[in-house]
């Protein structure tokens, strides 16, 4: 039992967290935007170059500036929208998808082009895990991610809930149409969706570089969970997008337990497709997510 | 249709100056290296070392009547399709005299059976490591100065082995070269009585090993056998088990050889806890030192995996090209041959010009690499040396040869 | 050797490569361009081709399952028959979803096939792929087996071109135009929209597969890394986008055009320093990227729009109300 | 003055007309009432006060100033609201963050006016932290209703409020607009329950395909053999589809 939780459960829950923040943006530019952007995983990946850099003329811990590079990442965010998405509001959602796709490539390239495809580490060594209780073993990394997460988690919460901007952004995310006949300012809810977006990509991405180290490639990697992860938790539905992070990350950790015998349940080299089969599932179904989400 | 007609007028100024840039007095060589795609980190380091190469033929001498050399980069991407076309743009366009690289196995695969074989092209890959490329039909203009992974797998189990260890979990990227070490080693390490308590294949670039080194760690294996690229997943291996106590010893193969795996996990948690095998000759050898050195003066770090291979191809290349006399590409092949050894007065890194007095005057040269021996067998491959590399006590690699 | 020989022999492999580009854009054109489908994953069913056709025209061999040798006509024909196989299974799935929970579900299940391409080692050899495919022709003397084999490529182009013309001017085609344009009137005329659509998907990844054939022919090797999303798909979408999707000229110009793009600027960008020509690999990509957003902003049509009488898009305004 | 005038608008989606010169009128503190059969444009005639379509011809005025064409988010804060027949709640919210969206341009303080909708509405005062998706349809009514009256507007625009509604509710819900009126706010409402809605209208407009058929005060309507036999004899003339 203390295997399981300790390298099973507790990895899954990091990695639930971090998609769980990534696909919080994902959701929220999927009802409000009505596309569904591949170039978020590339967000994610610019702020951690932002952190890392960062980082590297402070000498701080990353998590200290970490909302330096956040609000970088939404400046970036921004004037995306600004130059490439806004021209298209009002063309075919495909182009636009096919433009975040193109974004995707463009902005990686960027990053490989200025900061090289060298690994990189924002927290180099090793930590010896923390024992609790005798056989709970967490690093002390992993609790600040997690913290982090929570942190991060409840300032959303709070967002969404008791401020002006946050309740329209639900309401957006319910009904554009609605939002706009009731004269919620529909361009500053998109703004505010990048804003949130870009953040929350930008620290889910530091939360994985703290864990693992910093390489171009990474948001990518982590786009086809998070989508797993919106559109399990229901498109649209912020908190169905934290649930549905935290069930791919712990599905895709818990699948290769040998809960039979001593064979992984799952073939390891299949551990990324598990985030794929869920998502397939989960449209095939119930297209609306757990928590009752858009269709379109 | 007029956005049709200025891409045509773009196209064509495009070609137009390829056509100009044949520059006189100019001998191109292709190179060709994943520099996009998968292990794009590795090539870069691996280009450097070709381009170190060429600096050094050029600023002592140049070739044949003092010709420059002139690497033609391409970008094979780790992906036949683009080594396919990569290919054909250095044979047809910039009719090089033969290619050096490119760097992944399915890539070279690609570009020699499509491309280099038809045209009578010789290709000397520096990191290409497959054992399926010795079987091709080639007409002996395959080589590579990289062993193919039969035999650094078996290095691997004799040094597993020797350590008296007699149970490993082996675990490796799915790639196409460590998936061929791993399985050579399997073999191996078997044969020689060792017992494998579980092997697993993992899909690299994934947050967290944890739950793959918890299961690998059950029937009391001793060591991990680790077969993976170090930034793919080998450093997230290795911080993984470290942090949580799975495994305390590590054997790897040369991907996971870089100066970043101490840089990022620490060298006083490494120490006497990892053994990394690499294809690469004696530091102390001289052949090496002298490598190393002009490697260092290019802001390089001449410990990256297969820097020393990259230096290796592009000189001998050179001295190829020497040999042949004229930048005649149907003579490379067997030029090759002859300048690689084994008979012969010993050439080494940086000696140029020594090497270019022994040819003019007819005499064999045997190129002793920075990276091995260097002699061709009858697929064109190289059995190479090996080396192990652990962590010594300044905190940098240590290295001593195997047998 | 002769420079005007070599650039032909380029040209050659240019437009072979083309070509072969050619049948998988106009592949989703079907998809896209007709039907109004957005297959993200185009790399899967492109692989699905290639390593059909690997499997069963090699000769037999250890490292993977098959090897018998069987000819190509059986080899392009099993490829396209087993994928449509497949974009059925997958259509039945995936089909009732709007564009981009298919364009999310599609790219989902080509990283899945890409998995077991990598994973299933008894079949596919793992990644470290099938090789020695062979290749038509390729015992004939150079170049004239080069060339032969372009001719294979363009007559396959050729014959897609007419087919899926016809196709698209037969009152099946106005049948998937119509079902693009405006899906509740269709169902409101009594088409079956499932039916059409899944046509539409079927014949689409089937065209993809024999694309994917051609490709492991030509380059006489596949492994899991040829299914990179990068050139098997994105360069794909891109084609089509600048040919002008829905005109099947549109995307054979875009195919030929945007490879030779993608292709000569390399030559352009060797010519750098050794360090700036590594990292102009990426400033190509940025490129391609900036180029699709050019057209997407400033050229939506594409260079060839599409020829039929003009009706404005139906946008989303009145798609809600 | 009218508070909303329409001289004899056209327009449509994209390339079909839909209006071929509608035109009505609505004057202070009436309520009016826009019947006719399925398809005759009635919902579309009162989208286009709200710059929903594009009309080609003609002018929407509100309080004399033209605005036509002018886009919903500019049309509300000029104080128009509209209520469209589906999907007027946002369904995850609550009924009293529903209020609050219903007042997202006002830049003054709105608590009073909240007080004001839950006296007219008590059943959503006791539910006002329940999520609005939550409520029966007549109560989601009210929600759509109060939501528009969070601004005060100068004019509200029902689109079929009580489509799909049992008969019970549809009294309530005629009763409610009633009400609001009685409160001063002039009402336009598109409906389906001809009978009912020319009862407590001040004036009725009949269109048939796009264009004004008949005019008058509800009673008027109400007693015309022809209206009558063409749209109140069946008494249900079609269910709640939309006619756009």
């Amino acid at each position: 039992m203390a295997e399981f939780i300790n390298f099973y459960f507790i990895p899954g829950l990091i990695l639930g967290s971090i998609y769980a923040l990534g696909a919080i943006g994902i959701t929220m530019t999927f009802v409000i935007l009505r596309f569904a952007n591949f170039a978020h995983g590339e967000s994610m990946t610019l702020g951690v170059y932002f952190a890392w850099t960062l980082v590297q003329l402070t000498g701080l811990h990353p998590l200290v500036v970490m909302p330096i590079a956040m609000v970088l990442t939404v400046l970036y965010a921004l004037s995306i929208d600004r130059i490439f998405y806004k021209p298209l509001r009002n063309a075919p959602v495909v182009m636009l998808v096919v433009a975040s796709f193109g974004l995707m490539l463009m902005t990686r390239s960027v990053v490989q082009f200025f900061w090289g495809v060298q690994l990189k580490s924002v927290l180099p060594g090793i930590q010896k895990p923390i024992m609790v209780l005798d056989y709970l073993r967490i690093s002390p990394k992993h609790m600040m991610i997690i913290i982090s997460a929570l942190v991060l988690m409840f300032a959303v919460h709070y967002l969404l809930t008791y401020t002006k901007i946050g309740k329209a952004m639900r309401a957006m995310s319910d009904s554009p149409e609605l939002a706009r006949l009731t004269g919620i300012d529909t361009e500053k809810v998109v703004l505010a969706t990048w804003v949130v977006g870009a953040a929350l990509a930008c620290a889910a991405g530091v939360f994985l570089a703290i864990d693992t180290h910093v390489e171009t490639r990474m948001g990518f990697k982590l786009l086809l969970p998070m989508f797993a992860a919106a559109i399990l938790g229901g498109v649209g539905r912020p908190y169905g997008a934290l649930v549905g992070g935290l069930i791919i990350g712990l599905a895709e950790e818990i699948s290769s337990y040998p809960f039979i015998g001593t064979e992984p349940l799952l073939n390891p080299g299949y551990k990324a497709g598990v985030a794929f089969a869920i998502m397939i599932g989960i449209l095939i179904w119930r297209p609306s997510g757990l928590f009752k989400g858009k269709v379109f | 249709m007029k956005i049709l007609k200025k891409l045509a007028i773009t196209a064509s100024a495009i070609a137009m100056m390829s056509v100009g840039a044949q520059a006189a007095g100019e001998i191109k060589v292709g190179s060709a290296g994943g520099v996009t795609g998968p292990i794009a980190e590795l090539v870069a380091a691996i280009v450097k070392g070709r381009q170190v190469a060429v600096d050094h033929v050029n600023s002592s001498g140049g070739l044949l009547g003092g010709d420059t050399m002139k690497l033609v980069i391409a970008d094979s991407a780790c992906d036949p399709k683009a080594a396919v076309d990569a290919g054909n743009k250095l044979v047809n366009v910039e009719q090089v005299v033969a290619i050096i690289g490119p760097s992944c196995s399915g890539a070279t695969n690609g570009m020699v059976s499509s491309v280099t074989i038809p045209a009578g092209v010789t290709v000397l890959s520096d990191s290409a490591t497959a054992p399926s490329i010795s079987e091709l039909k080639d007409n002996d203009t395959v080589f590579r100065a990289s062993a193919s992974d039969a035999y650094q797998g078996k290095a691997i189990a004799d040094l597993v082995w020797k350590a008296g260890i007699k149970k490993v979990a082996v675990t490796y990227s799915n790639d196409d070269y460590n998936a061929g070490i791993a399985n050579v080693f399997t073999t191996e390490y078997k044969a020689l009585g060792g017992e494998i308590t579980g092997n697993q294949a993992h899909e690299p670039n994934k947050a967290s090993y944890r739950s793959e080194l918890s299961t690998l760690n059950q029937g009391g294996p001793e060591a991990l056998a680790l077969f993976a690229y170090y930034g793919s997943s080998g450093i997230t291996i290795i911080k993984n088990s470290l942090e949580n106590g799975l495994f305390g010893k590590f054997y790897a193969a040369d991907g996971m050889f870089d100066n970043s795996v101490i840089g990022q996990i620490g060298a006083d948690n490494l120490k006497g806890n990892l053994w990394i095998t690499q294809a690469a000759s004696d530091t102390e050898d001289a052949s090496y030192k002298a490598f190393a050195e002009a490697y260092k003066a290019a802001g390089g770090d001449p410990e990256a995996p297969y820097a020393a291979h990259g230096y290796d191809v592009a000189f001998l290349m050179a001295l190829a090209i020497e040999k042949a006399g004229s930048a005649d590409r149907s003579k490379i092949s067997a030029a090759l041959r002859a300048v690689a050894g084994p008979e012969g007065e010993v050439v080494r890194p940086g000696e140029w010009e020594k090497a270019k007095k022994l040819i003019a005057e007819g005499k064999d040269v045997n190129y002793e690499g920075a990276a091995g021996i260097n002699d061709f067998d009858k697929n064109g491959d190289v059995t190479g040396l090996f080396s192990v590399n652990i962590v010594g006590d300044d905190g940098t690699w240590s290295r001593s040869m195997l047998k | 050797m002769d420079a005007f020989y070599g650039y032909m022999l380029y040209g050659i492999s240019l437009a072979t490569m083309g070509g072969i580009y050619a049948v998988l854009t106009l592949g989703l054109n079907v998809q896209w361009g007709f039907t109004g489908l957005f297959n993200a994953g185009i790399a899967g069913f492109f692989g699905i081709g290639a390593y059909t056709t690997a499997i069963l025209t090699t000769a037999p061999t250890h490292r993977h399952l098959g090897g018998y040798e069987m000819p190509y006509v059986v080899g392009f024909l099993a490829a396209m028959l087993l994928c449509g196989i497949i974009a059925y299974l997958v259509g039945k799935v995936c089909l009732r979803l709007r564009s981009d929970y298919l364009a999310i579900a599609t790219i989902g299940i080509a990283e899945i096939f890409r998995l077991i391409l990598k994973n299933e080692t008894w079949a596919t050899n793992g990644p470290r792929g099938v090789s020695e495919i062979p290749k038509p022709f390729e015992h004939w003397p150079e170049p004239w087996n080069q060339f032969a084999f372009l001719a294979l490529v363009l007559v396959i182009v050729a014959i897609v071109y007419v087919l899926v013309e016809v196709a698209r001017k037969s009152p099946w085609g106005r049948v998937m135009t119509a079902i693009r344009e405006n899906e509740p009137s269709a169902k409101a005329a009594g088409k079956n929209v499932e039916v059409f659509r899944m046509e539409g998907f079927v014949i689409g990844c089937m065209i993809m597969a024999l694309a994917g054939a051609l490709m492991a022919h030509y380059l006489k090797f596949v492994d899991p890394n040829a299914t990179d999303p990068l050139l098997a798909t994105f360069l794909v979408w891109v084609m089509l986008i600048v040919g002008g999707s829905a005109n099947n000229k549109g995307a054979i110009l875009g195919a030929f055009l945007m490879w030779v793009v993608w292709s000569a600027t390399e030559i352009v960008t060797s010519r750098l320093p050794d360090e700036l020509a590594i990292r102009a690999a990426y400033i190509r990509i940025f490129l391609i990227g900036l180029m699709l957003q050019i057209f997407l902003q400033k050229f939506p049509q594409g260079i060839l729009p599409e020829k039929r009488p003009t009706v404005p898009k139906s946008n989303r305004n009145s798609e809600t109300v | 003055m009218s508070v909303i005038e329409l001289q004899s608008v056209y327009g449509g989606y994209g390339d079909t007309e839909i209006l071929h010169g509608v035109s009505l009128k609505v004057e202070p503190g009436e309520i009016v009432v826009v019947i006719g059969p399925n398809g005759a444009g009635k919902s579309t005639a009162m989208k286009s006060v709200f710059g929903l379509l594009h009309l080609t011809k003609g002018e929407v005025l509100l309080d004399g100033a033209p605005i036509t064409n002018t886009p919903p988010e500019q049309v509300v804060r000029k104080g128009v609201c509209y209520v469209p027949q589906t999907e007027n709640i946002f369904q995850s919210l609550t009924v009293e963050e529903n209020l609050e969206m219903g007042a997202y341009v006002r830049e003054d303080d709105f608590k009073p006016r909240l007080d004001e909708i839950y006296e007219l509405f008590p059943p959503l005062a006791e539910k006002r932290k329940q999520s609005a998706g939550t409520l029966s349809g007549g109560q989601r009514q009210m929600v759509a209703m109060g939501k528009a009256l969070m601004l005060e507007p100068k004019i509200l625009l029902l689109d079929e409020p009580t489509a799909g509604l049992s008969p019970k509710f549809r009294g309530e819900i005629f009763s409610i607009v009633k009400t609001i009126n009685g409160l001063g706010t002039p009402i336009l409402m598109v409906e389906q329950n001809a009978k009912q809605a020319l009862t407590i209208a001040d004036q009725g407009y009949v269109l048939v395909d796009g264009q004004n058929k008949f005019a008058g005060s509800g009673r008027d309507l109400l007693e015309d053999p022809e209206v009558a036999e063409m749209f109140l004899g069946g008494g249900k003339a079609a269910g709640g589809e939309n006619d756009g």
